[in-house]
């Protein structure tokens, strides 16, 4: 009879939760267990603290307290629905999924609920052509912009000349890992390298065959699409087979210190793209540990300050908040809606300005939101792991990706999606 | 070739028993079945027949092949060599579940009920090769099924109440205890209509009240159904008694047939049974 | 020799080595199969366990601290010492011992005789418990385990072998981590044999494995054997735990290394050691090589995960009891 | 004495083959349908519907047909993930081929689409048995996932390598996707799942259920009995594979909307709905929906209980979770090795003999 009584309390609880409280709610769709915990950890760490830094530091945004609700996702998608549906009613602003299975299911339904999604360098790349998709947005850049700008910094590195240079593609066998092929496929045939694809079925714990592959075919250059355990066994397994690491390139969902420090030594000078700028000396840094931290309101047990997830993390909690305090700027109202928030964010600009007073400097691109262009500028840095200080260092300033060949795509993409979905594309 | 066959048969065919009863045709014949496991022969070329209507036993002692001999019949083992006639026709090689759907039924030495489900499920499994409702209708529960199911439980309960288990109908056979287990089998073989019965030990471990009944069941069903049965019973008692004819087996081979009376002057038969020397 | 050919020898020899680590967890399986006809889905779980409990007490971290700091307020993380290798190796038997004691004790007792399925089930939950107690204990971080066992490229015998063929070859790579697991496979079942044959609980185990009624007639305590082969699975976890763990670190996906072992015990038999060994020798050699001749080339790669389980199907299909399974008689 | 069987008598056999045979159990039965039907659409919300309900049903559905093969033939799987993945992918390639064909229509002709896929892989079970057969049925879900993931004709080409559902309507209410009601999208699935359980307890009170039990306690003596275990297994898993295709059909196209295959369709479920069963009950109906509740429900309380009224840390509550839900299931099997169903049996059986037990 408890568990009746019980449910009697959940069916009363879902109820009475629609009126929300005035204040600003972010559901933050975290996953501390799983697979993948050591990324979804350091990720919602940085997500909750920016936030908490805001409401003990600035009492909020814009006078408005925040109130983050975290909900356990575990990577599952049906419990990332079931995230999403308890937390919808309660005026959530913005959703950051974190999950690629997640950010598909969630985009169709946050459409049609009015809420904006905000997926930050993964999901659903067509995104980016905000006037299919009004409601979700994926700046600052997407996973063809990663490709393109990869290649890019590759074409630097040999003078600009990639014809005869072979490349091979590790990735994830799954929808997120194919994501750069086309984008790939196109820029080998523009720029005359070859393409060789290695698939790693999840979770990729077993890679021996791939890596005495490359170890046979000797690619100028490995880049990897990994998530989870592959990327792990993917950095060990390269320096097994002592493949140069500093021709071994990652993604950023592959590049992170959990990444690299079980191989050791070995993964010394491996590569990987970023988003944003890491550096333990962002001032906002001590600013949470002085008034977050240090008051006990760490979201996490605080070891992760500083770390590539947890300034991506926090990154994206600057983005949410910034636009927040944009749409309390357009509507002049501080307790703003979903449907403000994503006026917010199609009109967020972010200066270097902004970011030196936020304590953040150079933390990421200048860019700009707009309806056409939800997707930032598709700009990235390539860093490197220094295993003997176990620091990441940038290697370069925001590249640019190749426009030329990532936009074709991405307006097929969204067209196909229109056309599938019956959208008909226009700004709100 | 055919003319030999039908010579050697002929005498038996067709007798009138002690009790009056008119024996018919030959309904299964065994011709010269060899049967080997590996190198083990457990069944020597051995041939007899079973005709309609009688109660015909094999015997022997434990080893004998007995029902070796019964798994031939079934369907279950293949001789290596030999033929099983079939209603005055060669039986091709069948799978057991194709001789059942001949008529023959058979219980097990071990019981072999289907523990999960109750008596009256059991005893309606007798009756699945009766059953040929499409799949369409059983899904939808229409007419047609509902009927056949209505009419296959009328023809269960009339053998429920020959064998007298009403009373577990809908207990799940797994909490009987042995010897009711042996009639709930006999009844699931009862339940197909069978032309041929084959009981293998049907009375094995049952105390002498439970052996009476269960004689009672074998003779009433050859009585008032005209099942021709087969069995191989340990008691020789109850084998004398019951069975028209009987078959004597011993380490594989034939050592004797006839009715009880010649079988139990059968000097052979009884030195394999009493374990006489031959020195 | 052509490269090629030469590169299949060496795809040949890193499936064999794979191989090893298959048999390693299909052991774990096999021991408690054969002993208590349990088909104990957890064992991928414990070896996770035994690997985060093994970096847990060497790195000094205080278990349950997240539950304990959220309960009382409290922030504990650490009791600030590290524990050498070895004495934490054996600090894990313990624990290890422990929990098969606690199994035994709270949940197979009072389950004997039951159907196989349910004492599948049964240890569905136990994976399931297993898995929120290790994350509580240790956290869900991924963890490394500085065990310092030898790892990369074997330089000697590349270099040694590269002669072999042409100049687009370049030596037989062999993973020294590889190498070390061989050999510890290979110790612990030459000690699981020794134990089993020399010793009086090892003979007692096997007589229980045989005939559990004549078993208890001679006076064996079942009680106490499941006790003792559920501890030995924990043993062969953690080993399994630690050599795949340095590569990857442990993580949650330890866990998963039971669906490797699974087609190891189709091909080789539920009930047989040797049967495991070869299984998961087998195992990793054919899907090494389809993926190098067939799966990679043709089929566009990561074809691993199903070949194993296929080539697995295609051996039952004629052999339903597996290469070494105890031959199936029907009787009726 | 609220609930009793004397005085209950019945004069023809088919009224003794009522599913229900207590008068009661009956009106209990009917009142819960007439509420599911009538009272929840009106009351139910976004979150109840995604959240609880919709899996629940679903799962249901899926529990159904992996309980016939497995609880009612005996034949343990460990596919119905990919079984399902074939239910998703084939609707997905229906819906967008003949977009103007009902969508109800798309989902059974799901079914009967992995119905064919599942009596395909069912062969082996007629060489292999026990965990063996488990464990081969593992080739199937991990070579499924695999060619679904591999092959883009499955996914339209499109360059995510997702699916996902476009909306379709029936009589003008959209019951895929994002505008779905949350009524509606209860509804399809609550009717598919009584269809699913009327069709399933008619087929397993019926001859076929008795050649697939008959199989199942003992296979050899039900081939000499006269079941031919070529037709009466693969028949199980036909019919399994044409539930379980319907539940793939609708978690992809009405529940979730959009899908991957290994993430979706992974070997996760395989295992989630074995285990539904064996925690319900194999070989009952009723077991399905226990076990689909148990899972489904349960964690949703347990995180409800944890973060919202305690105000834990999710990530505690949901390892607090993990332990709860295993202990639990040593817990019960312990108390009650064949599942909730039998549990539920036995105090029925004992709430028939209150307040005199004796």
């Amino acid at each position: 009879m408890k568990l009746h009584t019980l449910l009697t309390g959940a069916v009363m609880a879902s109820l009475v939760a629609a009126p929300a409280a005035a204040d600003l709610v972010l559901p933050d769709l975290s996953y501390r267990t799983g697979p993948y915990a050591a990324g979804g950890i350091p990720f919602s760490d940085g997500y909750q603290d920016y936030f908490s830094l805001l409401n003990a530091r600035d009492g909020g945004i814009g006078g408005e307290p925040v109130r983050i609700v975290e909900c356990e996702t575990g990577y599952n998608t049906e419990k990332g629905v079931e995230c999403y549906e308890s937390t919808k009613g309660e005026g959530a602003l913005v959703y950051q999924p974190l999950s690629t299975g997640i950010t598909y299911q969630l985009i169709p339904k946050a459409e049609a609920d009015g809420i904006p999604i905000h997926t930050m360098g993964y999901g659903r790349t067509a995104v980016k052509n905000g006037e299919v998709f009004n409601w979700a947005f994926n700046f600052p850049a997407n996973y063809w912009d990663a490709a393109s700008v990869i290649v890019n910094y590759l074409k630097d590195e040999n003078d600009g000349d990639l014809n005869g240079k072979n490349i091979a593609l590790v990735y994830h066998n799954s929808a997120y890992g194919k994501e750069p092929i086309p984008t790939l496929e196109s820029l080998a045939e523009s720029e005359g390298f070859t393409l060789d694809l290695l698939a790693v079925d999840h979770p990729g714990q077993e890679q021996t065959s791939q890596w005495l592959q490359i170890r046979r075919s000797r690619p100028d250059y490995v880049l990897m699409w990994g998530w989870g355990v592959m990327n792990q066994v993917a950095i060990q397994e390269a320096a097994n087979i002592r493949y140069p690491m500093e021709n071994f390139i990652g993604n950023w969902w592959a590049g992170a210190e959990h990444d690299v420090t079980p191989a050791g030594a070995g993964a010394n000078g491996y590569k990987s793209l970023n988003m944003t700028k890491v550096a333990s000396d962002f001032p906002v840094l001590d600013d949470i540990k002085t008034m977050v931290h240090d008051e006990g309101n760490a979201a996490g047990d605080g070891s992760n300050v500083g770390s590539v997830l947890y300034i991506r993390g926090m990154y994206a909690a600057m983005l949410a908040a910034e636009s927040i305090a944009k749409a309390q700027e357009i509507h002049g109202e501080s307790d703003i809606t979903p449907a403000m928030m994503r006026d917010g964010m199609e009109a967020l600009e972010i200066t270097e300005a902004r970011m030196a007073e936020l304590g953040m400097s150079g933390i990421g691109p200048e860019f700009s939101v707009s309806c056409e262009n939800h997707g930032g500028p598709g700009m990235g840095v390539m860093q490197q792991w220094d295993a003997s200080s176990g620091t990441w260092t940038s290697l370069t300033g925001f590249m640019d990706s190749d426009t030329s060949v990532t936009d074709p795509l991405v307006v097929a993409a969204s067209k196909a999606y229109a056309d599938e979905n019956g959208v008909t594309a226009a700004c709100l | 070739m055919m003319n030999a066959v039908a010579d050697t048969q002929a005498s038996s065919v067709g007798y009138t028993t002690a009790d009056g009863r008119d024996i018919g045709e030959v309904i299964l014949d065994l011709r010269n079945i060899t049967l080997r496991f590996g190198g083990v022969e457990a069944i020597k070329d051995i041939s007899f027949d079973i005709q309609e209507g009688e109660i015909r036993a094999i015997i022997g002692p434990n080893g004998a092949g007995k029902s070796s001999m019964l798994n031939v019949i079934s369907g279950f083992y293949v001789p290596q060599e030999g033929e099983v006639w079939f209603r005055g026709k060669p039986r091709p090689p069948l799978k057991p579940y194709q001789v059942a759907q001949q008529g023959i039924a058979r219980t097990f030495q071990n019981i072999a009920l289907f523990e999960g489900m109750s008596v009256l499920d059991n005893v309606m499994t007798g009756r699945l090769g009766k059953m040929r409702r499409g799949i369409l209708a059983q899904a939808l529960w229409v007419g047609p099924a509902r009927k056949e199911e209505v009419h296959n439980r009328e023809a269960v309960e009339r053998i429920i109440d020959f064998l007298e288990i009403q009373a577990i109908r809908k207990t799940p056979v797994s909490r009987l205890p042995y010897g009711l287990k042996k009639r709930v089998e006999l009844a699931r073989a009862l339940a197909a209509e069978p032309n041929l019965l084959l009981l293998d030990e049907p009375m094995a471990g049952m105390n002498v009240e439970e052996k009476e009944d269960m004689s009672r069941f074998i003779l009433d069903v050859n009585d008032e159904f005209g099942t021709t049965i087969a069995l191989i019973e340990h008691d020789m008692g109850v084998v004398m008694d019951l069975s028209d004819r009987v078959v004597v087996m011993d380490y594989g081979r034939k050592i004797g047939d006839g009715t009880p009376d010649v079988v139990r002057n059968d000097q052979v038969v009884i030195d394999a049974y009493l374990g006489v020397s031959h020195d | 020799m052509p490269a090629s050919l030469l590169y299949g020898v060496e795809v040949l020899i890193n499936g064999l080595m794979a191989g090893v680590l298959y048999a390693l967890v299909a052991l774990g399986f096999v021991l408690i199969y054969k002993a208590s006809g349990i088909f104990n889905y957890a064992q991928g779980v414990m070896a996770l366990f035994a690997a985060m409990t093994l970096s847990g007490i060497m790195e000094g971290d205080i278990p349950f601290s997240h539950l304990i700091n959220a309960m009382f307020g409290t922030q504990l993380h650490s009791f600030g010492w590290n524990v050498p290798a070895i004495a934490a190796i054996l600090l894990t038997v313990v624990v290890m011992a422990l929990l098969a004691w606690l199994v035994q004790r709270l949940v197979f007792r009072h389950l004997v005789g039951q159907e196989p399925i349910i004492l599948f089930m049964a240890t569905i939950g136990l994976a399931y418990f297993l898995e929120g107690i290790g994350d509580l204990m240790w956290g869900s971080e991924i963890r490394t385990l500085d065990l310092a066992l030898p790892q990369g490229a074997s330089l000697a015998i590349e270099n040694a072998t590269a002669v072999l063929g042409g100049d687009d070859f370049y030596g037989f790579f062999i993973d020294k981590l590889d190498v070390v697991a061989t050999m510890v496979a290979a110790i612990l079942v030459a000690a699981l044999i020794a134990f089993s044959q020399y010793t009086k609980y090892g003979r007692a185990m096997r007589a229980v494995a045989d005939d559990h009624q004549a078993a208890l007639s001679v006076g064996i305590s079942l009680n106490f054997i499941w006790v003792l082969v559920w501890t030995l699975a924990g043993i062969v976890a953690l080993v399994a735990g630690i050599m795949w763990g340095a590569k990857s670190g442990v993580q949650f996906s330890l866990s998963l290394i039971a669906l490797k072992a699974l087609p190891v015990l189709m091909l080789g038999g539920f009930t047989s050691i040797p049967g495991a060994i070869v299984g998961g020798l087998i195992i990793g050699m054919g899907e090494q090589l389809f993926e190098y001749t067939i799966g990679g080339p043709f089929l566009g790669g990561a074809t691993e995960n199903w070949f194993a389980y296929m080539l697995a199907l295609v051996v039952l299909i004629f052999r339903p009891q597996g290469l070494f399974g105890e031959r199936i008689i029907e009787r009726v | 004495m609220l609930y009793r069987e004397a005085g209950d008598f019945k004069t023809s056999y088919s009224l003794d083959n009522q599913t229900f045979p207590l008068k009661l159990d009956r009106i209990v039965f009917y009142l819960t349908l007439a509420v599911a039907f009538l009272v929840v659409p009106l009351v139910i919300n976004d979150y109840w519907a995604s959240a609880i309900l919709v899996p629940f049903l679903i799962y249901a559905i899926a529990a159904i047909g992996l309980n016939i093969l497995t609880g009612y033939c005996g034949q343990v799987s460990l596919g119905t993930g990919g079984f399902m993945a074939v239910g998703a992918y084939a609707c997905y390639k229906l819906m967008t081929a003949f977009p103007d064909v009902s969508i109800l229509l798309h989902i059974v002709g799901a079914g009967f689409v992995t119905m064919v896929v599942c009596t395909v892989f069912g062969l082996p079970s007629l060489r292999i048995k026990g965990f063996y057969l488990a464990v081969a049925t593992l080739a199937a879900q991990f070579f499924l996932v695999w060619l679904f993931n591999k092959v883009p004709w499955f996914y339209n080409n499109n360059a995510s390598g997702q699916i996902s559902a476009p909306e379709r309507t029936v009589f003008g209410v959209p019951l895929t996707g994002p505008n779905t009601e949350a009524w509606a999208m209860y509804l399809v699935c609550l009717t598919f799942c009584v269809a699913s359980a009327f069709i399933a307890r008619n087929l397993t009170r019926g001859s076929l259920g008795r050649r697939w039990m008959a199989i199942r306690d003992m296979d050899i003596a039900a081939e000499i009995i006269g079941v031919n275990p070529l037709t009466a297994k693969l028949s199980a898993f036909a019919l399994s594979g044409f539930f379980v295709g319907i539940s793939g059909a609708l978690f992809f196209s009405v529940y979730l909307g959009a899908a991957e295959v290994g993430e979706s369709f992974g070997i996760d479920k395989s295992f989630l709905v074995l285990f539904m069963i064996i925690i319900g009950g194999l070989g009952s109906i009723f077991g399905c929906f226990a076990g689909a509740a148990f899972l489904v429900v349960l964690p949703v309380v347990l995180k409800f209980i944890g973060v919202d009224i305690l105000g834990w840390a999710p990530d505690l509550v949901a390892h607090l979770r993990l332990v709860i839900v295993g202990g639990l299931i040593m817990f019960f099997l312990i108390k009650e090795p064949h599942g909730l169903a039998q549990l539920w049996r036995v105090m029925k059986e004992k709430l028939r003999l209150w307040p005199f037990p004796h």
